[in-house]
């Protein structure tokens, strides 16, 4: 864990478990995991595979930045958002957002929150390569 | 004059055929008049006017922000992460 | 995994992994971990550890139960449900729901009320040993 | 007369002293009933009287659930699972 970031773009598969560690303190009774996958179809159109892309150097501090509007908003503790760039297959996991909290009705709403925001401001962008070769940018 | 590099991504990249490029500009200039200048260039992109975020050093800001030399602008076309 | 059930009630500490596992199938974007950890204190009170105790033949049938409640008010896909009795140190999960959907939102609706129910029907015991010595059941 | 089985969990445990036994009831006679007999024999169990919840052979059921020789019964205090 000496390199354990709470907030990171990565091209590496996402692995819940070290985030669960570092966000989970003696005071929570309550760590809530959010995992976006990449799933087979879009509006019933069959999909591929995804590739994301970042703003790496912004999008960091703006999971982090997101994290803080949510600690300001509810009693929650740590934390932590990892986001995967790259091609990701369908069934991999794209994003993390996980939460520790006292209680779980603000370890839920947080992390509802967080993954709302991230999809209006952080800069990383979907690409949707539709299983009939097309691909399109998500907008 | 100044000179500010740009950054392009997604559709943005696919529309300027590049991923960053150094402008120079009029001292003064603001972000909203590179985006001008760059839609001028590549009417393509007029397409994202109104609904596109800016940053300015990798920190959120607003058509109104002025540009310094040495600036690093990203125009950011409306984002899609999580899934 | 050959052994494995979605709803069960166990001694042995909890891993979320196989849960996931179980729960995502390929039309999911959604995966929501809702981890329930013993913590440190109650109502500002130093807690020991805890214990808990189920009717076990019947708590893993109302765990699914649950699930299909669930199921009937939201478009998700799996849904598993681990709960471990016994003596819990501080820091150990207690309880892992798990639910995988097409869409975040209602996988984060469907786990929280999944642990609402739990809260209100299953039959499981939680005694709280406090630092001082004293014990008492959660009523 | 039927026989049945009754549990006994968490804090009713702890007032009656045993995690279950069998008992002897007349026929027709419901879960409520049982509940009044075991109210009379164990006093202290009043205080869950109107907060308890009830399974017969591990399924919910009500005051008004009719016994029958063999059910098993179980009287439910507050639950408190999760944490």
């Amino acid at each position: 864990m000496s390199d354990f970031r709470p907030f990171e773009i990565t091209d590496r598969p996402l692995d819940p478990a070290p985030l669960v560690a570092y966000v989970q303190t003696p005071g929570d009774g309550a760590v809530v995991t959010f995992a976006g996958v990449a799933r087979n179809h879009f509006g019933g159109r069959p999909t591929a595979f995804l590739s994301y892309e970042a703003y790496a150097e912004m999008a960091g501090p703006v999971l982090a930045q997101i994290a803080e509007e949510a600690r300001a908003r509810w009693p929650i503790g740590r934390v932590a958002v990892h986001h995967r760039v790259g091609r990701l297959a369908i069934g991999e996991t794209a994003v993390l957002v996980v939460v520790a909290a006292p209680h779980r009705h603000e370890a839920f709403a947080a992390a509802a929150y967080v993954m709302d925001r991230i999809k209006e401001i952080a800069p990383i962008w979907k690409q949707e390569h539709w299983a009939d070769g097309e691909a399109e940018w998500r907008e | 004059m100044i000179s500010v590099r740009v950054r392009y991504f997604a559709g943005h990249r696919d529309i300027v055929g590049q991923a960053e490029q150094q402008m120079a500009l009029e001292p003064g200039a603001t972000v909203g008049d590179l985006w001008g200048l760059l839609v001028e260039r590549h009417p393509r992109l007029a397409g994202y006017s109104g609904r596109l975020l800016f940053a300015v050093n990798q920190e959120f800001a607003s058509p109104a922000t002025t540009l310094h030399d040495g600036d690093e602008v990203a125009f950011i076309p409306p984002v899609s992460g999580g899934v």
